[in-house]
Parts: structure tokens; C-alpha cells; sequence
């Protein structure tokens, strides 16, 4: 049962044109930094990329949108991207837009083999279109579906290498979940500790929603809207 | 004369209570948490999984990996707690968050928003709004009452795509504060030195002006 | 905003005969004996109490049995009490079992605000009887609807004055979810302090859901197998 | 002769494959961890919320806090990780856990199993067994061939209440090792001393001898 590959480029090494992928992250907070820049270097193409955000141009998934490997996102907010509206606005990727709450609850029926789950988050506006309509209590509820993706690339603070992770303030986000969901999950770890070192009451991911584990290297970490206040 | 941004986030900031958990969405709305009212303690909620939001960093203290929900670096405070964003979104749509205060394009006269898109320009997405708005219990927007143009934000029935239906209990916009109510807008008070009139003249949607109406306070 | 409360009788004062009740625990485990014990003393009757087990004849909600205080159990398992068994064959109680993993998603979503939730458990058997069935991929789902309950009662082993809770060990079961789920949720803890003692990043059950905590006191904190291996 | 429970523990630890994610029923299933087959690595879950189920406790090192879905006292392992009931039956009904292991008053021919009630006598509960039964996607039985009257507790069908339907791919009886296949029971092993013919004097389901039966093994 061995989960540790080396680095990025073995971990996502199977990973194919036209796949399904899940991306943790919100905004370019806790984002899988090196399964972004593998991705990018094999140069897989025709990418569906499922995640909150879009990166922004030079950073994040802003560095597959550059090399047009992204043939659909889904997502909830892509508003700090130019060349992502570009591509749009030329028909050159498709984009579906989903409330970012129903989103983070999809990947969660997917981690608890749940096939859909009802929600009010949409009724009455254009994310309801197509979509079943159900009444309950006198409210209106769209049914959403759990997903149906090949990887999960997630990022983690520490990670065991039995697969146990945790996540560190708010790179939390859909990380997650988003493990939770995969089909086949690919954490990068910021460190690689040996089993026992982690306290089993506060691991966020249990060991056996993860099926390959690294650890990353020259994490940038780039802020996107750095503020501060005066000092007092 | 018509309000500014920092004086609408200071009449909202009236709007809590202690106790309050709040959610303060991105813009005017964030401006709120500089004016709450002393001896009110109020615990806010940043979706991305963030509970008892902090103020910024100093500099050199900030960190990648603790921002809001609108990017910024930010800070956590004694009782913090942070979680993934299924269960942020879970506590909101659960009814725990007792106010949310968020931005809009227009507002109409039953309580529709819209503030998610504008066709034919960028479609940035809808974030957390469409969750909130479906969700929050007490929902109160923060806007400008006209665009640049002098057209009325707050309108007989939104043109633009909506975020939610019949959600908002309470706009606070630069000329005054208006329930939303079977009534229409109700207008409850105005801004010092705006009138009924430019009020009348600059609202759309149906208005209807409280017998009790009077000119807004800033403090209790 | 105070949540803190003195003890368990002045955190349950309101609770009145017909209350319908969760109350967290996996056997003895994690169970809220301070509450517990107060709703004996004071007598309240006719409860309907969701929980996963029934205590045991002389503990836990065992002790509530005996004094005839639970008109309805809702649970998964109650295969650990003899007056349990006494008071439902002679019909003194009613009792609804419902597969553990359902109870526990019925709990968390009702925490997240989700009126319903499709399981495959109990396709085909009597837990099936009346209620809607819906088919998703060639498989047939139960729909199961959130909890509406007057209070949660749960335990945990810390918590600070804001409310948020940090279990241990497998005492977390069923505390999380019911607390996230309790329209007025109560919590108990080993060992009560203040804010800023808890990691932020580690607390297991956010402030929002608990709305009073108190410190509890002499816990008895009971093993109802106690297995043991032989040295070596 | 028939097997005694621990032989048909040690026949099911045969099953395990490295790597796999296993959740043991209570009874003869738990006596499956003391035969785990050396070079293999398995993790234990107990649904109550434990991966990485470790053995008993030593004397006086045993915790309240800390038992397994049977409530005995247990221990965690290096690389344990505990988690709420919610989390606990999502992973088994996302299909994570490669193997559950339980026990059953009746299996039928079609893979029907029923181990929760017995109309008329005290009525348990059925516990995770219907969530378990209803998720895994590889249920392994071990079971008594016989009640102790000596009628089969194989059967064309249940008589007792159905905990799940057609989910139960593999029978570890004391008589032998029965694949559930459109042939019904398959017997593809036969414990050591029993006949063929015993088998199908026991077997009141329909039941189908494999060609290349062979007398059971215990290790590999």
C-alpha cells in the first residue's frame, strides 16, 4: 500500500487529455501549486477543470488557461482573469457557473456517496435552467448532482504517508471536499511526516480518500489582495 | 446631501445586535465592521470558512493562507473557528448566520436582486451570492440608489439576471432606508438634506413613505 | 452574547414534557451525562429522544427509561437494555429504528440546511415502508428528511465561552452533527475555557451551532465493554 | 468436520488484500484481524468513526472515549484518523472501504442477507448493518451453515426481515466457501473433512459445485 510518489510529475503521470479534474482552492489560496505546474509541463489538453476559481492570469489555473488546456471550467467566480474572458468571449472554452455554496455541497454528496442533493441556493434564476424542481415545506429546490471527475488535485498543509491530511486556515476551502470526491486523489503536502505524527482527532482527510501523496516544492504562495493596517 | 460609502456602512452597522453573527459581503458592506456600535459584539463570517473574522494584518504579518472572502489577507481573533467551505455554506443555509449585508445592481420592490451579472459584458460569476441571498435569514443591501446615468437602482421588477427571489428585508442606500415590505419600498428615513422628493423622483419601484418617517441617526 | 451557563439544570430549565430531543453519544460514549441527569431530576416527561443507542438499564438514556420519561426513541441500535425491551412490549414506548448511517445524515443535514437526502440503505426492507423511493442511475435511493428537533444535547471534552467544542477520540460519533443540528443546542464539556485556547484550525464544532455550554461535573464516563489484551 | 469460528476467520483473512480498507462486523468477523496474512496491510474501519482500528488496549491503559462499533475499548495506530458518524458512513457509501465482513441469521441465493430482527423476539436494531450492506462494494458473510436445529440458514430466500438485497457476493460458512452467483450458491471450497454431499444436504438454496472445488486452505 504504497501512496508516496516522488513528485508532481509522477503523481499526475496518468493523467490524460480530456480528463475531469477537481482543483482545491479559493482564489490562490491553498491551490494545488505543483500538480498546476506538472499539468502544465506534460501539456495535457482538453481539460474540464472543476473549481471555485479560475486563478488569475499568470498564476494558478490562469497557467493552463495561457496554453489553452482548458476545454471547460466549472466554477462559481472567475471575475480576476483576463485572458479566461478572452477565451470566452471567442467561444474557445466553455463555462458553467454554479453558486459557490452548491458547488462545495456537491463535492461533499460525492465524498458521502450521496447522487444528488436539493438546494435553494438558484431557484427562480438562470442556474435553475434545465434543472429538476422539487417542493418541500412550501420552498422551491433545485436537485444538484454529485460529480463525476477522474482526479481530485488537492493541497494540504501536512500529509501522512498513509494518506492523512491537514489543512492549514483558510487554504482549508475546498480542499476537503474536494478529496473527499475524487475518484482518484492527489494530495501535495507541504510536509510528508511519517504515520503517528499527526494527532488522529484533528486530521481534516482521512488517509482513505487519498490515493497518492507528495511533497510539493517552492510553494509560492502568492497573495492575491494583500491588506494590512497601520500599525498602532 | 447624499450619503457616502462610510457613512451607509455606518447606519448599517445600527442594524446589529449583540450576538450577531453577520456576514459582510465584499465593497460597501466590509466598510460596516469599522462602525459597530460600541458594547455590541458581533461574530463575523467570512464564507470561504472563516468564523470571528479579524481585522487586516500589520504589515509583515499577513498570510497566503488566511484571507476572506473577498482575497484579502485578514486575521483570525480569540474563539475563531475555520472550516471547509461545505460547511460554511452549510451554517448559512442552515439559518446560523443572522445577518448578511451584501452589495446589489438593483433591487425590486418585492425584494429580488440582482448583483451576479451583466450581459453582454464579463460574467464574473456568481460566488457565495446566490447562497446567501437564498439563505440569510435577514438579508440587508448596501447600494447607491442611482447609476452614474441618475437611472433608479431600486425598480418595479429587475432587468438584470437575478441572484435571488424576494430576499432582501432592507435596502440602505445613499438617499435613505427603506424596509421592503407588501408596501413596496418603505421609505423609514431619509439622509440629512434629502428630501422626500429627490427620494420620490429617484425611485422606480413602488415607494411608499412611513408615517414615521425621519432623518437618519448615526449612532443609538 | 453569553452562552455560559452555570450548570446542566439551569441549561435545560426550558426544556418541557414533550420536548423531542437529540442527544449525542455512540453507546456510553460521548454521551451528555450532566443533561441527562438533570432532565431525570427534573422530571420531564413524555420526550421523544433521537439518539443512536438507549444507554444501558442503569445509564445513560437507560436512566430516563426507567423513570418512563421517553414516550418515542429514535435510534439505530437499542439491543443493550432490558427495560427498554420491557416498556416496548408491553407498548409504553414507541420506538422508530432508523440504519445508523441514515440517523447520522439526517442529522448533518439538517445542520446544513437540507430538507432531504436520497441513501440506498434500507432499499427493499421495512425501513422502506412509506417512504418515497426514487431511482438515480439504475439504483433505487429512500428519501430521508431533516430533523426537526426542539434541542440537541451533546458532549464534548473542550470547549470555549464562544461556544466551540473539540471532542476526543471516538466520543465524537454523533456530537458534531447533532450539535450543528439542534434548533437550541446545548453543550456540555469536560473542561470549559476561554476564547483563544481552542486552534482555530482544530475546533471540531463551530461556535454558531451551540447556543449555551456549561462545565460539566463528576463524570462517570462509563466503558460498557471494557476489552483488554494480554500483556506482553 | 466443520470449521470452529476461528478457522472461518482465518479462511475470510485470506481475502484480504494489501492495501484494502476493511470493516469487521461484531463476532465471528472481529476474530478475522488476528489473521491478517503477513505482508499484508490492511486498515480497520469501525463505523462508529475509526480508520486504523488497533488491538485491545493493555490493562488500565483502556479509555471511555476510545471503543470500536462492538463498544469494546480499543486502541489507534500510527496513521489513525477519527472522524464524526456523518463522515464515517460517507466513506463506506462512497464505496471507500474495499471489504465489510459481517455476520447473518440468513443469506438467500440471490445474495439477500438478514441479520437484524427476528419478528416476535426483541427487536435490536439494525445498527450500520443496512447502511453497510447497502454500500459496500464487496460484502464477504461468515455464518453458521446451520441453526442449531440443524435447518439451513442458506436459503432460496429470506424468511426473516431483508436487511439488504442482493449484496452479499461471498459466504464463509463452516462447511465451506460459497461464491453468490447467478447459479446461486457457487461452493468453491469445502472445509477439510466435509463432503460435497453434506453440503448439499445443507444447503436449502439452490446450489451449484464448482468444478474446480477443492478442499480449503489456510493460508496461501
Amino acid at each position: 500500500m504504497n501512496k508516496v510518489f516522488a513528485n508532481a510529475e509522477e503523481a499526475i503521470k496518468d493523467i490524460q487529455s480530456g480528463a475531469v479534474l477537481m482543483l482545491g482552492g479559493f482564489g490562490l489560496c491553498g491551490i494545488p501549486e505543483n500538480c498546476i505546474a506538472a499539468l502544465v509541463k506534460k501539456g495535457v489538453s482538453n481539460l474540464t477543470c472543476i473549481s471555485n476559481n479560475a486563478g488569475v492570469d499568470d498564476f494558478g489555473i490562469g497557467l493552463l488557461l495561457q496554453k489553452k488546456q482548458v476545454k471547460k471550467m466549472i466554477a462559481s467566480y472567475v471575475g480576476e482573469n483576463a485572458e479566461f474572458e478572452r477565451q470566452l468571449l471567442h467561444g474557445e472554452m466553455e463555462v458553467q457557473l454554479i453558486p459557490q455554496g452548491t458547488l462545495a455541497t456537491r463535492c461533499l454528496i460525492t465524498g458521502y456517496g450521496i447522487p444528488f442533493v436539493p438546494v435553494l441556493a438558484g431557484v427562480g434564476t438562470e442556474v435553475a435552467e434545465g434543472k429538476e424542481v422539487v417542493v418541500r415545506n412550501g420552498h422551491q429546490y433545485l436537485i444538484e448532482d454529485a460529480f463525476d471527475s477522474d482526479y481530485a488535485l488537492v493541497k494540504a498543509w501536512k500529509g501522512d504517508t498513509m494518506g492523512n491530511l491537514i489543512v492549514k486556515d483558510t487554504a482549508r476551502n475546498f480542499n476537503p471536499m474536494m478529496a473527499m470526491a475524487g475518484k482518484i486523489t492527489i494530495a501535495e503536502v507541504e510536509e510528508l511526516v511519517q504515520p503517528g505524527e499527526l494527532d488522529p482527532n484533528f486530521v481534516h482527510v482521512p488517509g482513505i480518500y487519498v490515493h497518492r501523496i507528495f511533497q510539493g516544492t517552492n510553494y509560492e504562495k502568492r497573495i492575491e489582495q494583500r491588506t494590512v493596517r497601520k500599525p498602532e | 446631501m447624499a450619503l457616502n460609502k462610510e457613512q451607509i456602512a455606518q447606519r448599517i452597522a445600527l442594524e446589529l445586535k449583540d450576538g450577531y453573527y453577520v456576514n459582510l459581503g465584499i465593497g460597501i458592506p466590509t466598510l460596516v465592521a469599522n462602525y459597530i456600535p460600541h458594547g455590541v459584539n458581533v461574530v463575523l463570517q467570512s464564507e470561504n470558512g472563516l468564523l470571528g473574522m479579524g481585522p487586516f494584518p500589520f504589515a509583515g504579518e499577513e498570510s497566503a493562507d488566511l484571507i476572506n472572502a473577498g482575497k484579502q489577507t485578514v486575521t483570525t481573533l480569540p474563539g475563531s473557528a475555520i472550516f471547509d467551505s461545505a460547511m460554511s455554506f452549510g451554517m448559512i443555509r442552515a439559518g446560523k448566520v443572522d445577518l448578511t449585508v451584501l452589495g446589489a445592481m438593483e433591487v425590486a420592490d418585492n425584494g429580488d436582486i440582482a448583483n451576479w451579472k451583466i450581459p453582454g459584458k464579463m460574467v464574473k460569476g456568481m460566488g457565495g451570492a446566490m447562497d446567501l441571498v437564498a439563505a440569510a435569514k435577514n438579508i440587508i443591501v448596501a447600494m447607491q440608489h442611482t447609476d452614474k446615468a441618475g437611472n433608479s437602482k431600486l425598480l418595479p421588477q429587475c432587468s438584470l439576471p437575478i441572484t435571488g427571489l424576494k430576499c432582501v428585508k432592507k435596502v440602505v442606500s445613499d438617499l435613505g432606508v427603506f424596509d421592503i415590505t407588501d408596501q413596496g419600498f418603505v421609505c423609514i428615513e431619509y439622509a440629512p438634506g434629502v428630501t422626500i422628493e429627490e427620494i420620490k423622483a429617484k425611485t422606480a419601484g413602488k415607494l411608499t413613505i412611513a408615517e414615521s418617517v425621519h432623518e437618519m441617526k448615526f449612532s443609538e
